[in-house]
Order: C-alpha cells, then sequence, then structure tokens
C-alpha cells in the first residue's frame, strides 16, 4: 500500500512551504539569494505538478496518506484528474509570474524584499494544498493561509487606497471562510467525519436532511463570497486593482480559479450530483444568479476608466461563466466550466502581465494614457491584443473554445438566459477591447504628451513572459479538443445529462 | 447598512437554527461525531503513539499536517504584520512630545529627562536619545516583572515539555514565553525588550520553529516513510517505532513553541510601535 | 409545546452559540468604526470556536487524556470506554481555528494601524469620503 | 469523385501568413519587402493553380488540423465552388500587390510595411474561407479577416478613419457574434457536426421554422455580403487607401460573405431543404431590394468611390439572388459573377485610384476632358464599367445571361425585371462617367502636366480589363468548376 504513495504530491506543496522559511531567513542573512530560492522553489512544484498531471493521466487517481494514517483517520492528499490539471495552471502561472516580478518587486518593494518571497511562497502553497488536499478541514486551513497571505500583499499595494481595500477583503474574506467552517462543522455533527470521500460515502444516507442541506448552502455561499459571484463580488475589484503590480498579477487569475475548483470539488465530489440536481433544487437560480453576474461584470467593466479596475469586473463576469456552466447540470456545461477554468487562468494572467507592462511604463492606468500605445510599446500591446481577443472569444485563441462548451451546454439545458447573456458578454468585450485598441492606434487627443516622450518597450524579461503567455493561448487553443478529451471528460462524473 | 446587517443576520440565524433540529442533543453519547472517527482516536492512542493525552496525539500526529500548517498561519501573520508595518529608520513626522523637547533616558536609573530648549545636547554614555512617547517610570511594576518573568519563562518550558501527559503543548508553551517577553517590553520599554531578542533573532526563530517541523517531516521522507511519519524515526533513534512517534511529536512541540513564542513578539514589536520599533506604549 | 420546550434545552448550547454568532456577523456587517467590526469578527469566530467544541461535548466524559492505571506503563485498547472521554476531534480543529483566528486578527489590525496612519481616522464612512473627494 | 489527402490547401492558406514575419523583419527595404510580397503571391496562386486539374477530374483534396470533437474540426476541403474563389482571389492579389506598389509609393504613405503585412493576413484568411471544410473553419478565418482588415480599413490613423473603422467592426462583429455563433452552436447541438457536405447536415434535424430563423440569422449575420439593411459599413469601409478598396471591398471580404453564404445554401441546407423551407424566394426578394436601392442610391453619390461601393452593394445581392433561385442555370449564374464582378469591379478601382494618383481627384464632377490626359485608364474603366453593367464583349454579360435564364427557370418573372432594370441603372450611372471624362469640357482652370498614373498603377488595370473581355470567350473552366462544385 505504501508503494502507492506518490511523492511528488507532498513534494509539490511542501518544497515551497519549506523555502518560504529559507527565504525569511536569508532575508536576514544575505538578500541577494531569496530570489533564485524563490524561483527554484516554485520551479520544484512546477516540476513535481506535471509529473503528477502525468501519473494521474497514465495511473489514475494518486492517493497520499499524510503520517502514514489511513484515511478517515489521518489527512489523505487524493489527486485526480481535476486537481492534477489545476496544481500544473496554479504552478505555471506563479512561476512565470515570478520571473516577470523581477522588476516590480525590487522597484517597489526594495528593502523588504525577502520577507517578500517568502509570502508569495506562502500564498503558492496555499493554493496548491488548497487544490491538492482529500480533508474539508485541511482545506480550511489552507485556505486562510492563501487569504492571510493575500490580504498582507493587497495591503503592501497603492498606499492610499490598498490596506482599505484590504481590510474589507480581510472581513468579507473571514465571513466567506467562516460560513465554509460553519458547513463543514455541521456536516461533521451529522457524519463525524472530514474526509471528503468519506463524507461523500456517508452522506448517501443522509439526503433528506435539513442539516446537511444547511450545511451544503453554508458551503456554498462561502465559496461564492470567496470567488466574488455576483452579490458577493464587492471586494474584488479594489482589492485586485490596488494590489502590487506583482502580486495582482497571481492573485487576480488564481485565487478566483482556485475557488471555483473548490466549489466543483464540493459540488460533484462531495455531495454528487444526484443530491445537486435531484434533491435539492437551487441549479436554476443559480444559473440565473451566474448569467446575471455576467452581464452585470460586463456593464461595470464598461463603465471603467482604470485598466486594471476594468479587468476585474471582467472577472467578475468571468466567474459567472464558470459557476453557471457547473451549475448547467450537464457533460457539456461542466466541461466548458472546467476548460474555463484552464483558459480563464491564462487569459486574464496574460491581461494583468500586459497592465503590468503598461503600469511599469505609464504609472497610471487611466484609459487615456494610451493613446498611441501601439507605436510605444508594440510587443506588450500585441500579447495584449492576443488576450483580449482570447476574452472576447475570437477562434482560434482558447477563450472561443470554452466559450463554445458553454454555449452548447445552455442550450441543451434549456438556459436561454444564460446563451443570451453568453453572447452579449462577448459582445460587451468586443467593445471594451476595441475600444482600447483604438486608443492605442490613434493618437487621440493626447492627455499623456508631457511623458510620451519617454515612453518606451518594458523589460525584456516581462515582454517574454507575456509573450510566452499569449503564444500559449492560441496553443491552448488549437489543443482544445485534446485538452478536454484527455484531462476533462474523464472526471465529468457518471450521470450527468 | 444597518438594515442590510441585520437582515442578513437574521436570514443566517433562522437557517442556522433551522438545522438544529436534526442534532444529537448536547453531550449525546451516541451522536454520530462521537460514533464514527474519534473511537480510534481515542482507544489506539496510547497503543499507537504512546501518548495518553489524545489531543496532543491527534493535533501532532494524526493530524499534524493540519498543524504544521497552523503553525505555518501564524508565521504568515508574522511575516505579514514585519512587512505592512515595519518603517526603517525614523520616519519623518515627530510626535508631539518630540516635538516639545528632547527627552533623555539616564540608563543606569532609568530616569527620563526633558530639555525644553532645543539646543541641548547629551554626549554621554549613560544617556541615551528617547525618541518617541514618555513611558511612565514605575519602579514596584519594574521590580514585580523581573522577578516574576524567569518564573513564567519556566513554566512555558514545562508547559511545552510536558504537553504529552498533561493539558498543554506547543502553541500553549509558545503564548506563555512570548507573554513573558511582552510583559518585559510592557513593563521597561519596547526598546531595552527589543535589546534582549532582537528583530533579526526573531525573524530567524520564527522560521526555523516552523522548519523544525517541516524538517522532520522531511526526515520522515528521507528515512522512507510517508511526510510526517515520525514511526520511521526509530531507525536513527534508540528506541521503537511507537515511542519514536511521542518523541517526534515532542520535537515538532518544540518547534511549534519556538515559533509561536518568536511570532507573538514580532506581532507585538510592529503593533505596538507602529513598526518603528522605539519606546512602544 | 412540551416537545419543543425540551428540543430547545436539550440543544441551548447550539442556539447560544448561533445567537452570538450573528452577534458578531451582525458587528461586521452594520458597525462604522473599523474597529468595532474587528471586534465583531473575533465575536463570530469566537463563537463558531465555542460551537465546535460542544460538539465534541459527552455527558459525564472527563477530558481526552487517558489515565494509565499506575505501575503500568500502557493501557490496552480494550481497556478504554470510549464514552468516558469526549471527542478530541473538535478540540484539536478549534486549536487550528483559534490559531487562524489569531493570526486573522494579528493582520487586521497592522492593516487598520496602516489606514490610521494615511487618514487619522477609523471611521469607515469618513474614510470613504476622503476616498471619493480625491 | 474520390477524397485525396493534402497538405496543399494548408500551404495555400499559410503561405502569406508565414511571409508576415519576413515582411516585418525587410521593414526598412522597401524592393525586398514587396519582392516577399510578391513571391508569396505567385507561390500561393501557383499551388491553387495546381489543383485545378485534380478538381476538374472530379477529386477533392482535404487536409484535417485539428479535431475539437466528434463531428467538430478544423480543416481544409478543396471543392469546385472554393477553387474558384480562391484563384480569383489569389490571382487578384498579385495583381493588387503590384497595384498597391504604385499607388502607395506614388503617394508616399507612411507604415507600409503594416499595410502589406496586413494585406498577406486578410489574403490568408481570404483563402482560408474558401477552403474551409466546414462551418467553424469557416467562421474562424471569417473572424481574422475582419480583425486583419480593421487597420487596413482605418490605415490613414484620422478621425474619419477612426469612425468608419468604429462602423466597420460594430457591423461586421457584432452580426458574426450575435447572429452567426449562436445560429453555429444550435446547428452543432440539432445536427451534432458541422461539416459541409453536399444536400446539407440539417434536413430533417429541427423544426422548419427553426430552421428558417437560422437561415435568416445565417444570411443576415454574414454582413460582409452587405445585404440591406446591413450594408452601410461598406460605403464607410472606402476610407480605405484604393488598393485596400479594390481588392478588399470589390473581392475578398465581400466575396467572402456572399461565399460564406453560398456555402451556407450548399453545405449546409441544401437545396432541397431551402426549397422545402420557401425562404429562397423570400431571400431572393430581400435581395432584389437590395439591388434596386442600391443602384439608385449609387445614381446619387458624386465622389467616385462611393458610388462604386454602392454599386458593389447590388452586384452582390445579383449572386446571392442567384443563389436563393435554387435553379441550376440561377446558382451557377449567381456564383460565376462572383469571377465576373470581382475583375469589372476591380478594374473600375484600379482606375479611380489610378486617377487619384495621378491627379487627386476623387468626384466626378471634376473629371470632364481627362479622359484624353488619362487615355488607358479610361478605356478600362469602360471595360470595366461594361462588365459590371454586362453588356457584351466582358465576361459580365455571360453571368448576368445566366442569371436572367435562372429567373426564367424559376418563373420568377418579377426577379427578372428587377435584373433588367437595375442592368440598365447600371448603364446610367456608370457611362456618363466614361462619357464626361472623354467628350466633357476640360474645366476652365487647367491642370497642366496631368499624364498617366505611375506604371505599376496602370498595367494591373489593363491586365484585368483585357482579362474580363477575355472572360467573355473563355470562362469554360469556372463554369465547370462550379457545375462540379454544385454537382450538376
Amino acid at each position: 500500500m505504501m508503494t502507492t504513495d506518490n511523492v511528488f504530491a507532498v513534494l509539490l506543496v511542501v518544497t515551497p512551504l519549506v523555502c518560504a522559511f529559507f527565504v525569511m531567513g536569508l532575508h536576514w542573512v544575505d538578500r541577494r539569494w531569496c530570489y533564485p530560492l524563490a524561483v527554484i522553489a516554485n520551479g520544484i512544484s512546477f516540476i513535481s505538478a506535471v509529473e503528477i498531471l502525468i501519473s494521474v493521466v497514465k495511473h489514475g487517481t494518486i492517493h497520499y496518506r499524510l503520517g502514514g494514517w489511513r484515511p478517515p483517520i489521518g489527512i489523505e492528499y487524493r489527486i485526480d484528474l481535476l486537481n492534477a490539471v489545476v496544481l500544473v495552471i496554479v504552478s505555471t502561472v506563479a512561476l512565470v509570474n515570478l520571473f516577470a516580478s523581477y522588476n516590480d518587486i525590487s522597484r517597489e518593494l526594495p528593502e523588504k524584499k525577502g520577507t517578500f518571497y517568502s509570502l508569495y511562497l506562502l500564498f503558492l502553497t496555499g493554493l496548491l494544498g488548497v487544490v491538492v488536499t482529500g480533508d474539508l478541514f485541511n482545506l480550511y486551513v489552507l485556505l486562510e493561509i492563501t487569504s492571510l497571505s493575500a490580504y498582507s500583499q493587497i495591503a503592501l499595494g497603492d498606499v492610499r487606497r490598498g490596506p482599505f481595500a484590504s481590510l474589507n477583503y480581510i472581513f468579507i474574506g473571514v465571513i466567506g471562510a467562516s460560513f465554509y467552517l460553519l458547513g463543514v462543522g455541521y456536516i461533521y455533527i451529522m457524519t463525524g467525519s472530514l474526509n471528503m470521500a468519506d463524507v461523500a460515502h456517508l452522506l448517501t444516507r443522509l439526503h433528506y436532511s435539513q442539516a446537511i442541506f444547511v450545511a451544503f448552502i453554508f458551503c456554498m455561499v462561502g465559496v461564492w463570497i470567496k470567488m466574488a459571484l455576483f452579490p458577493l463580488h464587492i471586494w474584488l475589484p479594489n482589492a485586485y486593482t490596488y494590489a502590487p503590480t506583482a502580486s495582482g498579477r497571481v492573485i487576480a487569475p488564481l485565487m478566483t480559479k482556485v475557488m471555483v475548483y473548490v466549489m466543483i470539488r464540493l459540488m460533484f465530489t462531495v455531495f454528487g450530483i444526484t443530491y445537486l440536481f435531484k434533491v435539492v433544487h437551487i441549479s436554476q437560480f443559480v444559473v440565473w444568479l451566474a448569467s446575471v453576474a455576467i452581464i452585470y461584470g460586463g456593464l461595470m467593466a464598461l463603465s471603467q476608466n482604470n485598466l486594471k479596475k476594468m479587468l476585474t469586473y471582467i472577472i467578475v463576469s468571468e466567474i459567472g461563466y464558470m459557476v453557471g456552466g457547473a451549475w448547467l447540470g450537464n457533460k457539456l456545461g461542466l466541461t466548458g466550466a472546467i476548460l474555463h477554468i484552464i483558459n480563464d487562468a491564462f487569459m486574464t494572467f496574460a491581461l494583468f502581465l500586459a497592465a503590468g507592462n503598461f503600469a511599469y511604463r505609464l504609472g497610471e492606468l487611466t484609459l487615456d494614457n494610451f493613446n498611441d500605445i501601439f507605436s510605444k510599446m508594440p510587443w506588450t500591446m500585441a500579447g495584449f491584443v492576443v488576450a483580449g481577443l482570447s476574452i472576447i472569444g475570437v477562434p482560434p485563441t482558447c477563450g472561443f473554445f470554452s466559450k463554445w462548451y458553454l454555449l452548447l451546454g445552455a442550450f441543451a439545458a434549456r438556459q436561454y438566459f444564460f446563451f443570451v447573456a453568453l453572447i452579449l458578454s462577448s459582445l460587451v468585450n468586443a467593445i471594451l477591447f476595441f475600444r482600447i485598441f483604438e486608443k492605442g492606434l490613434f493618437g487621440g487627443g493626447g492627455h499623456h504628451v508631457s511623458v510620451r516622450g519617454e515612453i518606451q518597450e518594458a523589460p525584456v524579461n516581462m515582454i517574454i513572459c507575456l509573450g510566452l503567455i499569449s503564444v500559449g493561448l492560441v496553443v491552448l487553443g488549437l489543443y482544445a479538443g485534446d485538452i478536454v478529451n484527455t484531462f476533462i471528460i474523464p472526471f465529468i462524473p457518471q450521470g450527468l445529462g | 447598512m444597518k438594515k442590510l446587517g441585520l437582515f442578513v443576520t437574521i436570514i443566517c440565524g433562522a437557517i442556522l437554527l433551522y438545522a438544529t433540529g436534526e442534532f444529537p442533543r448536547w453531550g449525546e453519547v451516541r451522536s454520530p461525531a462521537s460514533l464514527h472517527v474519534s473511537p480510534h482516536y481515542i482507544k489506539y492512542s496510547v497503543e499507537e503513539t504512546d501518548v495518553p493525552n489524545i489531543v496532543t496525539s491527534v493535533l501532532a500526529d494524526y493530524r499534524g499536517f493540519d498543524t504544521m500548517f497552523e503553525t505555518t498561519v501564524i508565521f504568515c501573520a508574522g511575516l505579514a504584520c514585519f512587512l505592512l508595518l515595519r518603517v526603517f529608520g525614523r520616519d519623518d513626522e515627530l510626535t508631539p512630545e518630540e516635538e516639545k523637547g528632547i527627552f533623555y533616558r539616564h540608563l543606569p536609573t532609568g530616569i527620563v529627562i526633558q530639555f525644553k530648549k532645543e539646543d541641548v545636547e547629551i554626549r554621554h554614555k549613560d544617556f541615551e536619545v528617547v525618541d518617541s512617547k514618555l513611558v511612565p517610570y514605575d519602579l514596584i511594576i519594574k521590580t514585580a516583572c523581573r522577578v516574576l518573568i524567569p518564573f513564567i519563562q519556566l513554566f512555558a518550558l514545562y508547559v511545552v515539555a510536558h504537553g504529552d501527559f498533561s493539558p498543554g503543548g506547543g502553541f500553549q508553551g509558545g503564548v506563555i514565553f512570548g507573554a513573558s517577553i511582552i510583559l518585559l517590553a510592557i513593563a521597561f520599554n519596547l526598546r531595552s525588550a527589543i535589546e534582549k531578542i532582537n528583530e533579526k533573532l526573531l525573524g530567524i526563530l520564527s522560521a526555523l520553529g516552523v522548519f523544525i517541523y517541516a524538517g522532520i517531516g522531511w526526515l520522515c521522507l528521507l528515512l522512507g516513510g510517508n511526510f510526517l511519519d515520525y514511526g520511521r524515526l526509530a531507525s536513527i533513534l534508540p528506541v521503537d517505532p511507537i515511542r519514536a512517534r511521542a518523541l517526534g511529536m515532542l520535537g515538532v512541540e518544540i518547534g511549534v513553541g519556538i515559533a509561536v513564542m518568536a511570532v507573538m513578539i514580532i506581532i507585538y514589536i510592529n503593533i505596538a510601535s507602529a513598526g518603528r520599533h522605539d519606546e512602544g506604549l | 409545546m412540551q416537545h419543543i420546550f425540551q428540543e430547545i434545552m436539550g440543544k441551548y448550547n447550539y442556539w447560544l452559540y448561533i445567537v452570538l454568532m450573528m452577534i458578531g456577523l451582525y458587528g461586521m456587517i452594520a458597525k462604522n468604526n473599523l474597529i468595532k467590526k474587528l471586534v465583531g469578527m473575533n465575536i463570530f469566530q469566537t463563537a463558531i470556536i465555542l460551537f465546535y467544541i460542544s460538539i465534541g461535548y459527552k455527558k459525564g466524559g472527563t477530558l481526552p487524556i487517558i489515565e494509565i492505571p499506575h505501575g503500568h506503563h500502557s493501557i490496552s485498547p480494550a481497556a478504554i470506554d470510549i464514552d468516558k472521554y469526549i471527542n478530541p476531534l473538535p478540540h484539536v480543529l478549534m486549536l487550528t481555528a483559534i490559531v487562524v483566528s489569531v493570526a486573522t486578527f494579528g493582520v487586521a489590525v497592522a492593516v487598520a494601524l496602516k489606514i490610521y496612519k494615511e487618514y487619522n481616522t477609523l471611521e469607515e464612512d469618513e474614510i470613504r469620503m476622503r476616498l471619493r473627494e480625491r | 469523385m474520390e477524397q485525396i489527402y493534402s497538405i496543399r490547401p494548408l500551404i495555400a492558406v499559410l503561405i502569406s501568413l508565414v511571409v508576415v514575419p519576413i515582411i516585418i523583419a525587410s521593414g526598412n527595404r522597401p524592393n525586398w519587402r514587396e519582392a516577399w510580397t510578391f513571391l508569396a503571391g505567385i507561390i500561393k496562386f501557383g499551388i491553387v493553380a495546381s489543383m485545378v486539374s485534380g478538381v476538374l477530374k472530379g477529386h477533392i483534396y482535404y487536409c484535417r488540423l485539428v479535431k475539437i470533437a466528434p463531428g467538430l474540426s478544423i480543416g481544409f476541403r478543396v471543392d469546385g465552388l472554393g477553387l474558384t474563389f480562391a484563384l480569383v482571389a489569389s490571382f487578384l492579389w498579385i495583381v493588387t500587390s503590384l497595384y498597391s506598389i504604385g499607388y502607395m509609393r506614388g503617394l508616399d504613405e507612411h507604415s507600409q510595411t503594416r499595410f502589406f503585412s496586413f494585406f498577406a493576413v486578410a489574403l490568408s484568411s481570404t483563402i482560408g474561407v474558401a477552403f474551409a471544410s466546414n462551418l467553424l473553419t469557416m467562421y474562424l478565418f471569417y473572424e481574422l479577416l475582419s480583425l486583419s482588415t480593421y487597420p487596413l480599413v482605418t490605415h490613414h490613423q484620422d478621425e474619419e478613419a477612426k469612425i468608419s473603422g468604429r462602423k466597420y467592426l460594430t457591423y461586421i462583429l457584432s452580426t458574426s457574434i450575435g447572429l452567426v455563433l449562436p445560429a453555429m452552436i444550435v446547428c452543432y447541438h440539432i445536427a451534432g457536426t458541422l461539416d459541409f457536405t453536399h444536400g446539407g447536415f440539417l434536413a430533417g434535424k429541427a423544426s422548419p421554422l427553426l430552421l428558417s430563423i437560422l437561415l435568416l440569422m445565417f444570411v443576415f449575420g454574414f454582413a460582409k455580403a452587405a445585404i440591406m439593411p446591413l450594408h452601410s459599413w461598406l460605403p464607410a469601409a472606402m476610407v480605405a487607401p484604393t488598393p485596400v478598396s479594390a481588392l478588399l471591398h470589390a473581392v475578398a471580404v465581400v466575396k467572402v460573405g456572399v461565399f460564406s453564404i453560398i456555402r451556407i445554401f450548399t453545405g449546409v441546407y441544401g437545396v432541397s431543404l431551402i426549397k422545402a423551407l420557401h425562404m429562397g424566394t423570400v431571400i431572393a426578394y430581400i435581395c432584389a431590394i437590395t439591388i434596386v436601392v442600391g443602384s439608385l442610391i449609387a445614381m446619387s453619390q458624386d465622389e467616385l468611390k462611393r458610388r462604386l461601393a454602392f454599386s458593389t452593394i447590388s452586384q452582390l445581392s445579383y449572386i446571392v439572388l442567384g443563389i436563393s433561385l435554387l435553379t441550376p442555370r440561377g446558382m451557377i449564374g449567381g456564383i460565376i459573377h462572383i469571377v465576373m464582378h470581382a475583375f469589372g469591379k476591380i478594374t473600375l478601382f484600379f482606375g479611380a485610384g489610378a486617377i487619384f494618383v495621378a491627379t487627386g481627384k476623387k468626384y466626378i464632377s471634376e473629371l470632364d476632358g481627362l479622359g484624353k490626359k488619362m487615355p488607358l485608364t479610361f478605356l478600362a474603366f469602360f471595360i470595366g464599367a461594361l462588365s459590371v453593367i454586362g453588356l457584351p464583349p466582358t465576361g459580365g454579360f455571360y453571368s448576368k445571361w445566366y442569371l436572367v435564364l435562372g429567373c426564367v427557370d424559376a418563373h420568377q418573372i418579377g426577379l427578372l425585371i428587377v435584373l433588367l432594370l437595375s442592368s440598365f441603372l447600371n448603364a446610367v450611372y456608370f457611362l456618363p462617367i466614361v462619357f464626361r471624362a472623354f467628350f466633357g469640357s476640360p474645366s476652365d482652370h487647367e491642370e497642366i502636366g496631368v499624364r498617366e498614373a505611375p506604371k505599376c498603377c496602370v498595367i494591373p488595370m489593363i491586365v484585368t480589363s483585357v482579362i474580363s473581355i477575355l472572360l467573355f470567350f473563355y470562362q469554360g473552366v469556372f463554369y465547370r468548376l462550379i457545375s462540379i462544385g454544385l454537382k450538376f
């Protein structure tokens, strides 16, 4: 039995953790080593993530029993395709961002570098841990690590607004986490177990219990708060806008996606489809909520004059995509949702990378500063265009294909409102981005004359990272079919319409 | 906002209470929670881990992984406080006291002198500049603390070391130890506390503490077991696997103790002095 | 009526803690002063902790430290009566939860301090006003 | 009738994409840059032409790139129709690049490198649409074309260009995302595939009502076909430099729209199904309205390029009308009109551009007497006009003849009258231009030294006009290609 435990499963999480401590120590000894060590740690977890994905595809689900205790007694890592894919996404994005953010950090936090990298690694650890764990309470603890490091990174951002945004995030985040904890508590009272698989097994007897229903509602609401689904999204735009560039770039794409993952995990692994779509009848409601989120996010994005704010509202509407897709209750919808987790992580990451490059040169990101940007920062803009097209959903970028599956699912599930919302959001995104492209192509009023002379292309490493990701968007698009067949279809639970 | 808050709370409360109907009564011996997993802990804790304090055995062994991250959370908090608050060098704006005049402390006696005239300057090894709020000087408190603190720290060590057999453990012990230092900082002043145990040391200790925990986990990994599988330590310790588990727990508890102690102090000194590391409260 | 009364009496712990939670939640949402919000947050989290702890309680159970008879070095599982010791798991979980809430509180206070440095106030509406006018 | 796996279609599409980086790289050495463009164009045309014989033998070249889901893939498939379109487009690219060298250098336009690179991208997407083997691939390249033409349309980067560019994108993108995409999704959902098959794959898959709605969504969704009321982007897009207007708005873009509609008719629905739905007549009459109204507006335009634009709008509807007659001769007439109109209209645009380069004149009222100074230009213009009007001895006659026959077969006397009427209108708004040029008295303030435009501008014009005369005599290959494509 021991032999089946895959070492990478634990290396993945523990390496960045331990290195975080080393980085912290080195901060006091010799700061030059902090950055390389952080990169190495992140690299190792990336490699192990890839290893895990490969072995999951080859040999199926991985189990790892921490402390060597069997599941319900001890904590267990249980990695199936879904976690494996998300793990790869998380570690990739974090790694690329680490490369991209060297300049930002040395500019924004000179004498706290080491500690910042340590915090960054802890954030990474938290995300990976959340994704990899198979234990409800362990998930909560790691969620808190992630949130704590996110809170403090955001508070480090914009001096005037950062801390306030962060504090609001703390309040709402704590409410979300506590709701989730309460939900787990209710589950524990009724079942006496915390291991996901075990709970799932025990719940089959308790489908019609009110307590379990309440537990379900509270877990869901908690997760929705953390992922900022429409009415619960208030904290997100400010928090992500005023975060330091280096952090915002990784928090914005990953935090929400990981929470969506958690939602899907709870829905389909813990509670199971019979419970979701036969017993509790809230799917209709959630899909409507998601549709509203999509439209609302789009419209709010239209009304923004700051690029980063705009992007954050786009995230709000993208969350609507994934939640709606997951709750459509058919194969196509879920496929679309999972595929969109993959694609959207990279799309938003590319957008934020581009925004980072702009911020590095332009400072303020108000849209007027983008006049004639094409000629000033051609490469960055090229990457930005690809990312934008992908968000709009223009083939062959990956955004199109996830949207394709979502639309199919919506039509198959007869959720026409969701269908329309998706189409509308494509149109709105088109307006959003072409507004910027147009500014970039035409001189416009020239509000930025003072700086215009000085603006030049962003540093090479940032450009390379952006280029890498935006090429990746097209590649992901072209291989969408294979991705779906290898990674997603096998995960889809049986009996889903 | 108030109305909304009231509405939300009432809804939540109603939902939560509605569900309690199905709960087992309070103290019900046959509740699912006490029948499914926990019996295993109660029955086999001693046999499997040789630790009679079940809470400790579950905390540090059965669910040791949780605890490692719990320590990490603490570490993270310390890190965050440092990152957010610490300001290096004197920050420009002067506190009202400083505008009033310049304070000097006579180190041997600890008496603080205030000069109304700005131009005065004392260069003497017995005097140090007090750059912020004036701290009331109280002999009784100081003396009392001087006597108390060693015992507090001794007790802290006991709590850490004896966590296997009696209530206690790393967290409790660490907090007590940290409290002793904080008491020092309150009774005397922050600067003299920082002299005793300086920022750099604290930073390294906090990292070290958690690292001890994770390191023991790694050791088990290297010895061919799963992560945190203390049983494997038997191959390097002169004891049998069961006892090795107990010792492993002791080790991690010590790690936790160090980390918690360090972080408590970091948080205190940063928040108390708003990151300036001067007189403090 | 009788039934309901017994029902409530039997589970008054849950009722108390849920009410406490809601007080905390209300504080977090409705209060205007950030520190008051923080206090509300603490109440909320503490209530949850109490809630969990009360799950573990068993009538007539003692604290979960196995009493090893004198003279023996160990005790066989068969000799241990489960009902005698209260459920240790919630205590463990809550140790973690306490630490988490302490940590969160620490960070929150640090952030609040930063805000205070910037605005010299902790009244939310004033801060929002300042933000709007700039 | 055998399927041959071949990467030729793929190369034909990619060649001009591949050349883009080279063009950018050699941006500061114009001659090299244009040389590369030519090379790509010639290779492209060569590859396309090399497939003619095979297709005439009844072979079909196919090449699948990626498979996304069962019945959903990205791939190419060369049949008669696609090949016809590709031949025209790829040949005219060569001619146009020659012309645009003359034009761009003659006016020394800014950022020519960008111009040529996006031109190349636009061409590959055009060929992509022509060779697309299924709806998805077609949609992909359709969008790519819209995006790659945007910088061309707004080339001048002034306020006017900005506004018309906005209009262009608004019409094209909103229709393709808002109408085509949903329609495509629904098709895939009800039919489980998107591969073009002769006779269509939708027959009997859904209720007639739904199918009719979908059909209309497609017809209007491909707004590049400029069927009224979705036509007004076309005149706006005329702010682009003339080569762009010439190739893209006489050949590539608009014909892509029409071609997509043809694919919908033949590959997705199939003639019989549309007959059953009785949608042919409806669409035919919508086109008829477009034809007449377009011609009438054209008459009222004084700016030469705008007049050409509106005539394009009405001519496009000829093609769609021909298809929607659903009779063999009508459909052949419609499709072959793609060829004829392409050559005729591009000649006219070249003429307009040449006049602008030589004299800087945009308005018809200014052209009096220019014919004597620029005889070649106006001769070519005249021939082009004849071809568009549809008078012998030009290719235009041939296609219109078939359209008329198609109307007769379909017993659509109303449409017959419309066709004749609009041909008359064409004559009314084209011939006066030539007449003014040759016989009009030159305006009093006489410019001296107005001469023919640069050779690079004149030669292409002559080539195209000669070809549109030749097409009157030798159009057999296109006829056979199309009838193979339509399996008549």
